[in-house]
């Protein structure tokens, strides 16, 4: 019931009268690798049949989540940490496993998640290499006792387990928060590039970490969410579409994920081309 | 730049639902500004407060305003209306000051010479008040229509598409012209569209135009070098 | 409704007033941001438009620039600058500034022209210098006009000004890049609430300036 | 016939502009209404068609009070004529002169074709019709303002210091141009104007007014002339500063020159024809 | 001595607004430039202090060409009284009053002790010196105009219609103390105005000028008025309408009227003192 004139949300179909309706409406994040999966979704559902409207580049998860929880958006790729976290802010889970058994419980009626992929782009603890080296760093404790550390992350990195009072408390490490708002993005990259942050909070499926030969320092105490690709679906995704939904996430690996991630911003390619090329080389198309 | 021979149809695309975005609220704030502006302009004690809260209008940060407003008016976050409504308000702290100005600065001799003449209250306001006051209230729109098709930008963060998104776009993956394009053409787009307005005005307004002024009294005061 | 009791009851709370974090230090900031653009603003745009208003030349070119400005997308600013120069106040500056420009320099230029032609006549040939016909006839008969200018400019960067916080300054876009983050939406009102309130004061403020700058002989009447 | 009885106009902010006026401005006449700034003569003109409403006292127009009357169809029957024309910045020199007869419903074409015979009558070229105020000058208006308080064929026409803005040759013709327009139609013509020669030239009687609208005197221009009421007449019509004093200047040539030796004109021996 | 030779003024408009004018200004002298509106009056005035710039030809004051000059000291030498007095909105009446001593240096109790002899001169009560002008009547900025003219003690004095927009009774008065004030001081003053009869009321040599500023006769009023030099001047005079022919009015009393039958005056029998 809510008025469009302009047509930029997807076409509301009554969802009483869903049943044997096969469009379903693909949505992704405003962030380009979700985008991707996104795509790699929605053309392998085309592969099988369904009609698919695509709504990309919807802003946070406050924007989307209603949409989905209205009956808007079918399918949106998912990370499962921060899904987890956006209902229940206070859950205390670690592996994936149990965060989908968790999701099971938090989501709204009418929505659920499917089978995770091994990809994920999950927060991390990343230095360069010289400063890796410098002080001998592979895990997040090997910073505890380095002076004057501060963190580039957004400003919610303060509230999570794995922030600085996590850290301090499972490692020892003392370190500061510098908040940037872009979400792992060029700022923080080039706040740790700079020198202006020792550690930044990068997405672990960013090509930058390759390209720049950062270092992903590792969190045995798994403080950290892990964040595997899930799709996030609603009731008009049937079993049919599920399985093919599943295939894909069979498929998908985390080395995958971050040289899609690559071509996107490296070679500046289109989702859509990325997305086939995926498909195909993979036997789903 | 080959980035953008190769998106062209993405750029085009944005351009398009931007300028369908930037319209509605530029029209409305124009007529909504109206009633309101004349009544600054009129009742005394209702100026200062009416023109005070047209202002602090500006100073709401729109990415809340954004993300509130549905809650209030009752839409998605991403619903076109939600957009158009937010940047009415935002037009409204432009064109209402601009409304209540332009009216008031209606030559009282012109009025009264309506009044003398028989007109009545409405068609006075209709068919003096209101043209007379058309070249200020032109101006006015001018600067609400550039700075919408601007603010038009800022839903892009909200996934509602318009050249916006060649900024968050450009700026995750690091193109550099996706950003320079995306504020090109919006710059582009508002130019265009005020030198539209300004031909509409000389369409509408046609005493005001130079050539008609050049045969008045000419001023007498020479500035000396 | 609910939202908006929870935001006041956000601001009400001490503990979220005092310390480095605090309401207090984060409007100071923002404050001060805002008063830096601005100034540097004027900086470059009230001589400008003096110089436009007095000799004028150059007006159509500063139309053109001013509504270029205006149209100049904040957002793409932001990212572009980000891009250029990563984080720190400068990139948000460079934007508060150009937000700033255009009403500045317009509240100028209009201003100086505002100022009775026929008083200016008389002041120059009465033998002022250019200078001082600006300084001591142009400039005090526009200064209201030009307060104006600079009122708004400021009414505008300081909604802005929440975007240093993007990337990683203060102000109080920090509470509302939190709430945001966080669906604490009584925080993120709390400090939309705050800029308001903020906008609130400083109209007020300019207000009484610009009465104060109306030249006693334009005030009072017979 | 119009008709002042113990008027008096006080504005809100307590000026009392117009103190117990009474008069009487007989039909197909000029009077003129003169006096300094401030005395009240806009405020009584305006009184006649309701753009001021008087604080006590009757106005009649045939006998007709007009407070009883609808003041927008009282404003349509009544010649308007003001200083600074007045016209409507946006609409056409012959849109302008057509306003009352469009808003009374008259056909546009109809309305058009009176206000071009309209222009003649002014002394206005025809060609001006669609131009716009603003690219007429001072004097141009001004014809146009006269032809619009014509345009209803109203019978009574108002005018308040309408020559006043124009240069001194203009407002010679356009006094000789409304001279001739009267002797055609014969209006009840109510005069505004502080200017004592142009009272003399237009007003069949000229009403001298004081402070407060009181009447200083009235009559015609010789009446008055030959015999000014008091010192306040005399002096305004310059009679007291030997202005009207005419002598004969000693330099000859029949050259007459006023009380202050300033040559005023010269002195033709044969009577008034 | 004000002298013109062969000055031109084309505007960058192309405009000519004074095609090749030479005439003298005598000292301490007022001469009258009289004409029609856009006669190139105000152009030829503010040539002198170099508020317009001549395209050719040359002006000199006391032998001195004025292009020579540093324009700022020129314009200080110079008293300038303008149509609508132009005072600074801003300033005090005696700030105002003394704007050029004050800019000369002069230090301010000095001015303003001055200016408030100029405020006696020109007939305004001192009480008035701390208000703005905008608390003053029309008639009274106008003598602000006027003591700023003459605070700095210039020799000349420059007065664009200096009395056009106030009231006739008030002109009157204004005239008078300008004449009062001119024969104390002895000014050179040159004075624009389109109207006749304040051009003959002040002026001890009258220029009528045709467009252009081109012209038509100078002379005193009487030589004027007594052998118009064509029709131009007749026509612009009044003459040429018989307003100044005077007769005597049928109706006895020594009314005289013009050929319009207007009563002008009253004829003394004894010829002028
Ligand atoms: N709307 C008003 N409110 C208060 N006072 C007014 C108003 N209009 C006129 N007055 C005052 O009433 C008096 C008479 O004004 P009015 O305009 O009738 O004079 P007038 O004779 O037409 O003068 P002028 O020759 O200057 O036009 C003046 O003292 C004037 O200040
Ligand atoms: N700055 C200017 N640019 C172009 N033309 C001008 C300028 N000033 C005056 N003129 C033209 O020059 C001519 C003479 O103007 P000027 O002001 O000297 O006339 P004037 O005799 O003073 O008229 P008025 O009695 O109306 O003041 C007019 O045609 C006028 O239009
Ligand atoms: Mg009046
Ligand atoms: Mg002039």
């Amino acid at each position: 019931g809510t008025s469009d004139p302009m047509g930029t949300s997807p076409a509301t179909t009554d969802p009483g009268a869903a049943t044997g309706d096969t469009t379903l409406v693909v949505g992704s994040q405003a962030y380009y690798s979700n985008e991707i999966i996104a795509e790699i979704y929605a053309q392998a559902l085309e592969g099988a049949g369904y009609t698919v409207e695509r709504e990309y580049q919807i802003g946070q998860r406050e924007v989307y989540l209603p949409e989905l929880e209205a009956g808007d958006l079918d399918v949106m790729p998912e990370y499962g940490g921060n899904l987890l976290q956006y209902y229940n802010s206070d859950a205390e889970v670690t592996d994936t496993a149990s965060i989908v058994e968790a999701l099971g419980q938090e989501l709204p009626d009418g929505l659920r998640v499917l089978t995770p992929a091994e990809a994920s782009d999950q927060d991390s603890y990343t230095v360069t290499r010289a400063f890796a080296d410098e002080h001998n760093l592979t895990a997040i404790g090997d910073l505890a006792g380095i002076n004057g550390l501060t963190i580039a992350a957004n400003s919610e990195f303060a509230t999570r387990p794995y922030g600085p009072d996590g850290v301090q408390q499972a490692y020892g490490v003392t370190i500061a928060l510098t908040p940037v708002e872009d979400s792992g993005g060029p700022l923080t990259l080039r706040a740790l590039l700079d020198g202006t942050t020792q550690v930044a909070d990068l997405y672990t499926a960013d090509p930058a970490i390759a390209d720049n030969d950062l270092v992903v320092l590792d969190d045995p105490e798994s403080l950290i969410l892990p964040q595997n690709v899930l799709p996030l679906v609603s009731e008009r995704v049937d079993a049919e579409a599920e399985a093919v939904l599943d295939d894909v996430n069979a498929q998908l690996s985390a080395s995958d994920l971050q040289e899609l991630n690559a071509q996107s911003v490296n070679e500046q390619r289109r989702s859509a081309d990325i997305a086939s090329e995926w498909l195909a080389a993979k036997g789903l198309a | 730049m080959r980035w953008i021979g190769d998106n062209l149809d993405v750029i085009g695309g944005h351009l398009v639902s931007h300028l369908l975005l930037a319209v509605p609220p530029i029209v409305a704030s124009f007529l909504l500004a109206l009633p309101v502006g004349w009544l600054a302009g009129r009742v005394r004690w209702l100026r200062a407060p009416l023109l005070s809260a047209a202002g602090l209008l500006y100073a709401i940060p729109s990415l809340p305003l954004f993300v509130v407003l549905p809650l209030v008016i009752g839409t998605g976050v991403r619903d076109a209306t939600n957009i158009i409504v937010a940047l009415t308000l935002y037009g409204l702290a432009l064109m209402v000051p601009a409304t209540a100005d332009a009216l008031r600065s209606v030559d009282p001799r012109v009025v009264d010479a309506a009044d003398a003449l028989g007109y009545g209250g409405v068609r006075r306001f209709l068919t003096v008040e209101l043209p007379v006051a058309g070249p200020t209230l032109l101006a006015g729109l001018r600067v609400v229509a550039v700075s919408t098709i601007s603010l038009v930008t800022v839903g892009a963060v909200l996934g509602v598409p318009s050249l916006g998104m060649l900024f968050t776009d450009g700026f995750q993956r690091n193109i550099m012209p996706s950003i320079l394009a995306g504020i090109v053409l919006t710059i582009a787009l508002a130019l265009v569209v005020d030198a539209l307005l300004v031909a509409l005005g000389r369409l509408v307004l046609p005493w005001t135009r130079p050539a008609a002024a050049a045969v008045v009294a000419p001023t007498q005061a020479e500035v000396a070098p | 409704m609910n939202y908006l009791l929870d935001a006041f009851a956000w601001i009400a709370d001490p503990a979220h007033q005092a310390g480095p974090n605090g309401i207090w230090a984060r409007l100071g900031e923002h404050l001060g941001y805002s008063v830096v653009g601005v100034l540097l603003a004027c900086l470059v745009a009230v001589p400008a438009g003096l110089w436009v208003g007095h000799t004028g030349r150059g007006r159509g070119l500063a139309v053109g620039l001013a509504s270029a400005a205006r149209a100049l997308p904040t957002l793409g600013l932001v990212t572009l600058l980000g891009l250029l120069l990563g984080i720190g106040l400068v990139g948000p500056m460079i934007a508060f500034v150009a937000l700033a420009l255009p009403s500045i320099l317009a509240g100028t230029y209009a201003g100086v022209e505002a100022a009775d032609r026929v008083a200016v006549d008389g002041a120059r040939a009465a033998g002022m210098t250019e200078w001082q016909v600006l300084t001591r006839v142009e400039l005090p008969l526009g200064m209201p006009l030009l307060i104006g200018g600079i009122r708004s400019a400021f009414l505008q960067v300081v909604a802005t000004a929440t975007l240093a916080a993007y990337v990683g300054a203060g102000g109080l876009g920090r509470f509302l890049f939190l709430g945001l983050r966080t669906q604490d939406y009584p925080q993120m009102l709390a400090a939309s609430l705050l800029v308001v309130g903020l906008a609130l004061v400083a109209d007020i403020a300019f207000g009484l300036l610009q009465r104060f700058a109306t030249p006693a002989g334009l005030r009072t009447t017979r | 016939m119009i008709e002042f009885t113990c008027v008096t106009k006080q504005y809100p902010d307590g000026t009392v502009a117009v103190d117990d006026f009474s008069g009487q401005f007989p039909p197909h006449q000029t009077t003129v209404l003169l006096g300094s700034s401030g005395c009240g003569k806009t405020t009584i003109l305006r009184m006649v068609n309701r753009m001021v409403e008087a604080s006590s006292g009757t106005i009649t127009i045939d006998g007709e009070n007009i407070a009883q009357r609808d003041v927008v169809p009282l404003r349509r029957s009544i010649g308007y004529v003001m200083q600074n024309a007045g016209l409507l910045p946006h609409r056409r020199v012959i849109d302008n002169i057509a306003t009352v007869p469009l808003l009374n419903g008259t056909p546009k074409a109809e309305a058009h074709a009176r206000a071009e015979e309209l222009m003649d009558l002014v002394g206005l070229d025809r060609s001006m019709a669609r131009r716009y105020p603003n690219q007429l000058s001072g004097g141009q208006q001004q014809r146009v303002g006269v032809a619009r308080g014509l345009a209803a064929d109203p019978n009574i026409l108002l005018m308040d210091e309408p020559f006043g803005a124009v240069d001194p040759l203009v407002r010679r013709d356009l006094q000789a141009e409304l001279r001739r327009i009267q002797s055609e139609l014969g209006k009840t013509i109510v005069f505004v104007t502080h200017d004592v020669e142009e009272a003399f030239t237009l007003g069949d009687q000229i009403i001298i007014l004081a402070n407060g609208g009181q009447v200083a005197q009235r009559g015609t221009s010789e009446e008055i002339l030959a015999h000014p009421a008091n010192d306040f007449v005399a002096g305004f019509i310059g009679l007291a500063q030997g202005e009207r004093t005419l002598h004969r200047s000693p330099d000859g040539g029949g050259v007459l020159v006023d009380g202050h030796g300033r040559a005023v004109g010269v002195l033709a021996e044969e009577p008034a024809p």
